[in-house]
């Protein structure tokens, strides 16, 4: 009884907190950091998309760290999930009365999985136009993948392969970061996408290196999580 | 009354609404599955709001990330639990 | 200058590459681990050398624009510093978790590497989002390197780490938005100063930035989960814990400081300061090792935040940050990181259990991290708690102060315990439990080794940078070292080397004296020479004593001749702690060390408090009633004053006979002098006038009574010794709460002539209980035969110390009696009369027990005392005789230091005889008297003998007794039962039940506080979101 | 209540239940899921800050309209910024899940209180 007083007192306590938030920060216009970055964007970056460019150069710096937590995050639920390989061996499914995959799933997954992927591909190579860009097209092939291992799980997936795509997309990705550094000249533009041409907005090859970059991302997102969600499935049923 | 600004606000209005149902039902549900699912309910709808919001980006991420794999990497803990439990019934290799 | 950016580039690229790497084999990524932590390490070192060189600031912009729109981030001085700590401690804790690493599989590497990358973030960023992201991959970093460890233990703590961590990564994107959203930009250089940050809204994101980098500084009560991640990691990434990721924690809200109102710091320093002292209390209980160091590391790392804090409310300027704050931060980094490295290399699994005993250096080592950790002299948090608790008290902080105390306090408690069951292994009291073996640790002793040179450097160096460039203030501390060194040389040496290096140092030290100080250089030097010639009266090598002896003398040395304030407590300090550690090497010295620990520490603190107050001892400070008292108490603890003295039986007791000697006869005069120099800064007004003063009086006098009545009982013949010092420094104190000319010249008289007979009687002791191998005295008995240089220095002892007239005690009692009733203190002489009668009692119990009647059978062969005891007693027995011929030897000049202070003569000379208004005394005439009347009655008896008949010692029919076996005539046992029966109950101990009652009090208190930390992960999370809101109720946002 | 911003107040009351949800069920599994709508509602808030009805994203469809973009559009801020803190939110959930596993896995039970070995 005492720790639901408690509970409902730091509720209580923590709105009370929020409630200035809520109360004085009414709507406003964009300031003027933001409507910096809508004019200088598109112009500096020919970039279609503010926030990719945003995401991906102005605060480039935040994106790798995001990456690395990505990373950091797989190493550690495949250090802790993963250990079970050499354990008491994998059951086969049968074994473990796991219910087979039903007929519709395994038709829908072998139509559906490279279609998922290549729409994946479609979305982080397009990052700087449309909406969504690497981590949302590493999620989707994440998706694709997830929907074969859903169909069937003893297909083991290449681990080496994913382990080579996802540690190549990094250190990829930095090495562009450290020639925007050196290349451009400017005092430290590390991540600074400008030196491949800007090209003309809307079209694919525009915002230097923009796109290269984002796919670095989405290769490097899709393969971590494919490896998160591999390492959970482990030995599941 | 409905000029563009507030239909906005009412979309929005229900949409959280709806949302906030789902996680109150989701905290206070007594079975695992059920309040996962809602978890993930929550996101999607969330990620409808983004949508209103003029968010586009974050819209794709939250639905795919927050609604699609959130819960599919519970549902997979939620199995390994199982399996670990069967494994501590029958005595298992473990 | 390389740009820190390459320090990401590298990580990042290593830490891609590492699990390819892996491929190729475990060598190749192992390597490429250390290549990197080596490179990072040396990149720190060089980026600290070029700032330290050309100080300035580097401004580093990402992405190829400027600030606002992007990324800043800022390399200078405090940054480099900070990643040069990380990248130190990184090392060390890498270097001890070597096989761990090397054993799990090579994600273990990378969240390593991905830990350093993310602390090294935090120090370097600019940007506050930047700075989230860097936090949470430092935090998860951490959690997968806890989850490293199979136990089950380490998963469950993970887990509560992890949802903490939740919680406070929460909050602060709440905060950083709203921050964006009312400043206009994330930059936090450009948030500074903006209009956004007044109102509520601005003071409400603030305040949730600053909660999550507190729930992340693990504060009291809202840390139970970071304890338990303490207990259930590797010791190393403990150290990595407690030193790195606190570091970059405490460097992340330093930066945040100009964001944050004067009502935020408050909210920060008074949640540090009360962590500080609240996580050390509840380490009191503690006995798991690495769960206390836990508690320590939460407590130290509160302290900094709360030094921080205090710095940036009340002081201008960054120095207060980068001496107080920074010498705490980097005394606690490299002494908690030597400890858990400590831990790991000698415990099985962190619960207390001892796998062995460590090594004279290791546990040297050992002791420097401790003591650096506690704040003593001369390691860097002693400097910076001294200037912390100076402007403390400037700004009338007095809680703040009492918190400072009492966290230091019960810290020194609990970490010194732990090194005694380290260095002495986990055997309790009994010596004879097998000695725990010796173990070599090789490779893992390096680290704590490293770790105690490196604070030990950087406190020379902060004392050097205070201008303490004198050669006397170092000797102590080069004597330690040199005698350290030298501890292979068998004790006979070394005893000789000790004798000259304390003889060197009062003859470069002694022309700098003036009178005053030369008198008291000739108690504690003259005396400190004397026994360290007695320390060579044991065979053998005697490893451990004679650097610590060496460095206790000359520190009270340099006592004497201190300039400064800082300088004397400085010396004050090391001394208490070269004691504590001598009457640890005794026998039975646990308890009584500990004991004796608490009192110096905590009446170092309070005189620490008083000479601030005061204003420095020595230059004129203004007198003021309060800094004397609080002086007053301090040295009134180390007198051993009555109610303060519970200490002082055990520890003269129970160190080494040699130091004992020394300990009674001359170490506690440096209270006198202290006192005295107090009087002469502070002034005489006490917060209570002269009432105050005759409770001083009294409580010297009381202390007299019950100190001699309590030596009665003892049957140990050095616990007897040690209540008849407490009784003589009764006297002593109530002569000087006198504070007039014959107060004072009484008080110096009592003290010099106590130097004289009681090292004798103490030295005569020493030589007594080696030789019959017993203290008990019902177990000595008739050794006059066997030991007579012995016996008659110890007859001159008591005959000096009761008052008997020809020798300087009747001095003394006439001096005494003279000035109470001159002064009018009737009541307190009738007190001091009937306390010198008890004392005669037990005197005679002495002597008789141990020299006279009949010895034992195994006692017949015993030889005289060895010549190491024998000549320091026959020089003092030369200077008791010939002062008691000539008492203007040593009054003279005391009259003459004395005069200086009162002009007014209660006493003066007229030739040979002292004439005060009562009346006179010539201490030529007493002893020309006393001779004569003796050599009359001895021819007198010589004639009247008939037929003399000599008396064997065994022929006890001639005194009809019934002769039984010798043992049983020599009655000596309970020597004064009717007198027990008749005043025992006056000395039951009250005070020993007091003070415990004290220690229980704290200890139950622990514990019901210990309760908070239920185990359970949710009550730990409903705990940070309470904390969270409660702080919030304390910043007052409307 | 015109001006009050809706967004903020869902993003605030998911904030409130996640937390409840999170500290006053004892099963794991559940706190970790009121953790995850606690993190849903901070990214409402998060993006809340950016809303302003009537604007649109901040698209640029062609070379030709970037002129007044400016004020047609929506703050790209703080979306760039929840970008990051949802895929941080689903590392931090992963790891906490494989936490919860592994202490199944050795022995303790669905609960939080199962694991308090670790007290005082």
């Amino acid at each position: 009884m005492m720790k639901k007083l408690l509970l409902l007192a730091a509720i209580a306590l923590l709105a009370f907190a929020l409630w200035p938030f809520v109360r004085d920060v009414g709507l406003a216009e964009p300031g003027e950091l933001a409507t910096a970055y809508l004019e200088r964007g598109p112009a500096e970056l020919g970039t279609a998309n503010v926030v990719t460019s945003i995401v991906v150069s102005y605060r480039g710096f935040d994106t790798l760290g995001e990456v690395t937590v990505l990373f950091t995050a797989t190493a550690g639920v495949g250090g802790l999930l993963a250990r079970r390989k050499s354990g008491h061996g994998k059951k086969k499914a049968a074994e473990r009365g796991a219910t087979d995959a039903s007929e519709i799933l395994k038709t829908a997954s072998r139509l559906l999985s490279p279609l998922l992927v290549l729409f994946g591909v479609y979305i982080f190579l397009h990052g700087h136009l449309t909406p969504g860009g690497g981590f949302q097209g590493g999620v989707v092939i994440a998706t694709a993948v997830l929907i074969g291992l859903l169909a069937d799980p003893e297909a083991g997936l290449a681990h080496g392969v994913m382990h080579v795509v996802e540690g190549l997309s990094g250190f990829a990705y930095v090495a562009l970061g450290a020639v925007g550094l050196w290349f451009t000249g400017v005092q430290a533009g590390f991540l600074d996408p400008r030196f491949l041409p800007l090209g003309e907005l809307g079209r694919l090859a525009s915002a230097g290196a923009i796109p290269i970059i984002y796919s670095l991302v989405g290769l490097k997102v899709g393969a971590e999580l494919t490896g998160i969600l591999d390492a959970m499935k482990e030995d599941a049923e | 009354m409905l000029d563009g600004r507030t239909t906005l606000d009412l979309v929005i209005g229900f949409l959280g609404l709806l949302m906030i149902f789902a996680a109150i039902w989701s905290v206070l549900s007594k079975r695992l599955l059920s309040s996962v699912l809602l978890s993930g309910a929550v996101s999607l709808l969330a990620s409808l709001v983004f949508l209103a919001v003029g968010a586009p980006d974050v819209a794709m991420t939250e639905a795919a990330i927050g609604s699609a794999l959130t819960t599919m990497v519970f549902l997979y803990s939620l199995s390994r639990m199982k399996a670990e439990q069967d494994a501590h019934e029958d005595g298992g290799a473990s | 200058m390389v740009t820190p950016l390459a320090i990401f580039a590298a990580f990042l690229a290593t830490g891609f590459l590492l699990p390819l790497a892996d491929k190729l084999g475990r060598r190749v990524s192992a390597t490429l681990f250390w290549a990197l932590l080596a490179g990072f390490a040396g990149l720190a070192a060089y980026y600290l050398a070029s700032f330290v060189a050309a100080p300035g600031t580097l401004e580093i912009y990402t992405g190829g624009f400027e600030p606002p729109l992007v990324i800043a981030l800022r390399l200078g001085l405090e940054e480099s510093a900070a990643l040069a700590a990380v990248a130190a401690v990184a090392l060390l804790a890498a270097f001890s978790m070597r096989k761990a690493l090397h054993e799990a599989p090579v994600s273990g590497m990378m969240t390593f590497l991905m830990l350093v990358m993310g602390l090294s973030g935090l120090v370097l960023t600019r940007d506050l989002f930047n700075l989230f992201v860097f936090l949470e991959i430092s935090g998860i970093a951490g959690y997968a390197l806890l989850g490293f460890d199979d136990r089950r233990l380490a998963m469950s703590a993970a887990f509560k780490y992890m949802v903490a961590g939740g919680i406070a990564s929460a909050a602060y994107l709440v905060g950083v938005i709203y921050l964006y959203r009312l400043t206009g930009t994330l930059n936090l250089d450009l948030m500074i100063g903006s209009a956004g940050l007044e109102g509520a809204a601005g003071a409400a994101a603030v305040f949730f930035v600053l909660a999550a980098l507190l729930v992340e500084l693990k504060p009291f009560p809202a840390n139970g989960w970071a304890i338990d991640a303490y207990e259930a990691a590797n010791p190393g990434l403990g150290a990595l814990f407690s030193g790195a990721q606190a570091t970059a924690m405490l460097f992340a809200l330093y930066k945040v400081f100009p964001l944050l109102s004067d009502a935020h710091l408050a909210v920060v320093m008074w949640a540090g300061i009360v962590t500080f002292a609240f996580s050390n209390l509840v380490g009191l209980r503690q006995t798991a090792t690495r769960r206390m160091f836990g508690y320590s590391s939460a407590g130290q790392v509160g302290f900094v935040a709360a030094a921080l804090a205090f710095g940036a409310r009340y002081v201008e300027g960054s120095d207060f940050a980068w001496l107080v704050a920074g010498g705490l931060l980097v005394n606690h980094l490299l002494a908690k990181t030597g400890l858990f490295l400590l831990s790991a290399a000698f415990e099985s699994d962190g619960d207390g259990s001892m796998k062995g005993r460590p090594g004279t250096l290791v546990a040297a080592a050992a002791g420097v991290l401790v003591a650096a950790l506690v704040g003593l002299p001369p390691f860097p948090a002693f400097w910076a708690k001294w200037d912390l608790v100076r402007v403390a008290l400037a700004t009338r902080e007095y809680a703040f102060v009492a918190l400072v105390g009492a966290g230091g306090l019960f810290e020194a408690w609990y970490l010194f315990s732990w090194l005694v069951r380290l260095v002495k292994g986990g055997a309790d009291e009994t010596p004879e439990a097998a000695p725990v073996p010796v173990l070599r640790v090789g490779a893992d002793g390096v680290g704590p080794v490293l770790a105690a040179l490196g604070i030990a450097a950087l406190g020379g160096l902060s004392a050097w940078t205070r201008g303490f460039t004198d050669p006397l203030f170092w000797a102590p501390l080069a004597g330690g070292l040199l005698f350290l060194a030298l501890d292979r040389l068998p004790g006979k040496l070394k005893a000789l080397l000790a004798t000259a290096a304390i003889a060197a140092f009062g003859y470069f030290a002694l022309p700098s004296m003036s009178e005053f100080q030369k008198l008291f250089a000739l108690m504690i030097l003259g005396g400190g020479a004397l026994h360290a010639f007695a320390g060579g009266y044991l065979t053998g090598r005697r490893a451990g004593h004679f650097p610590l002896y060496v460095m206790t003398v000359l520190s009270l040395g340099y006592a004497l001749v201190a300039e400064s304030a800082l300088g004397f407590f400085m010396a004050w300090e090391l001394m208490a702690l070269g004691g504590y550690f001598l009457v640890l090497q005794g026998a039975k010295g646990r308890s009584a060390s500990m004991i004796y620990l608490a009192f110096s520490i905590g009446g170092a603190f309070l005189m620490m408090a008083g000479l601030q107050l005061g204003g420095g001892l020595i230059g004129g400070a203004a007198p003021s009633p309060a800094a004397l008292a609080l002086v007053g108490l301090g040295l009134l603890a180390k007198l051993g004053a009555f109610g303060l003295h519970v200490w002082l039986p055990g520890a003269y007791a129970e160190a080494a006979d040699d130091f004992s000697s020394f300990f009674s006869a001359s170490l506690s005069k440096v209270a006198v002098f202290a006192l005295m120099a107090a009087l002469a800064v502070f002034g005489e007004a006490l917060p209570g006038g002269e009432l105050a003063w005759r409770v001083v009086g009294w409580v010297g006098i009381l202390g007299a009574v019950l100190g001699a009545l309590a030596a009665i009982f003892q049957e140990d013949a050095k616990y007897a010794l040690a209540f008849s010092s407490m009784g003589q420094m009764g006297y002593v104190l109530a002569a000087l709460a006198m504070r007039d000319q014959m107060g004072w010249t009484t008080a110096l008289y009592l003290a010099a002539t106590h130097f004289l007979y009681k090292g004798m009687m103490w030295l005569s002791v020493a030589g007594a209980s080696l030789r019959t191998g017993t203290r008990t005295m019902y177990l000595m008995g008739g050794l006059i035969k066997r030991m007579p240089i012995s016996f008659v220095s110890f007859l001159v002892g008591i005959i000096a110390l009761s008052g008997v007239p020809p020798l300087t005690g009747f001095g003394g009692k006439w001096l005494l009696y003279h000035s109470l009733i001159a002064k009018g203190w009737y009541f307190e002489a009738a007190a001091s009369f009937l306390a010198s009668g008890i004392a005669f009692l037990y005197l005679y119990r002495m002597i008789h027990s141990i020299f006279l009647g009949q010895p034992k059978d195994e006692h017949r062969t015993v030889k005289e005392a060895p010549f190491w005891l024998v000549l320091p007693q026959l020089l003092l027995l030369v200077a008791v005789i010939a002062f008691s011929v000539f008492p203007r030897l040593i009054l003279d000049p005391i009259m003459a230091v004395v005069g200086a202070r009162y002009p007014a003569a209660g006493f003066a000379f007229e030739g040979q005889t002292l004439v005060s208004s009562l009346g006179y005394w010539n201490g030529l005439l007493t002893i020309v008297v006393v001779v004569v009347v003796f050599v009359l009655t001895f021819i007198w008896m010589v004639m009247n003998l008939r037929k003399p008949r000599l008396v064997k010692q065994f022929n006890i029919v001639f005194a009809a007794e019934r002769p039984f076996r010798p043992e049983t005539t020599h009655f000596a046992f309970d020597f004064f039962a009717p007198y027990r029966r008749a005043l025992g109950f006056l000395v039951r101990g009250r005070s020993e039940k007091a003070w415990t009652a004290v220690a229980g009090l704290a200890t139950s208190v622990a514990g019901a506080i210990r309760r908070l930390y239920t185990g359970n992960g949710q009550t730990y999370a409903l705990h940070v979101v309470l904390y969270v809101g409660i702080l919030y109720l304390f910043l007052g946002v409307r | 209540m015109s001006d009050v911003n809706i967004v903020t107040l869902i993003g605030v009351a998911l904030l409130l239940v996640g937390f409840y949800g999170a500290l006053s069920r004892p099963n794991v599994i559940k706190m970790i899921v009121g953790f995850a709508i606690a993190d849903t509602g901070v990214n409402m808030i998060i993006v809340a800050v950016g809303y302003l009805p009537g604007r649109t994203a901040p698209i640029l469809d062609s070379a030709a309209d970037a002129a007044g973009a400016a004020a047609r559009m929506v703050d790209p801020i703080p979306q760039a910024l929840v970008l990051t803190a949802i895929v941080i939110g689903l590392a931090v959930t992963a790891l906490m899940l494989s936490f919860a596993v592994r202490m199944r896995r050795s022995g303790g039970g669905m609960a939080i209180d199962s694991y308090g070995e670790q007290k005082w």
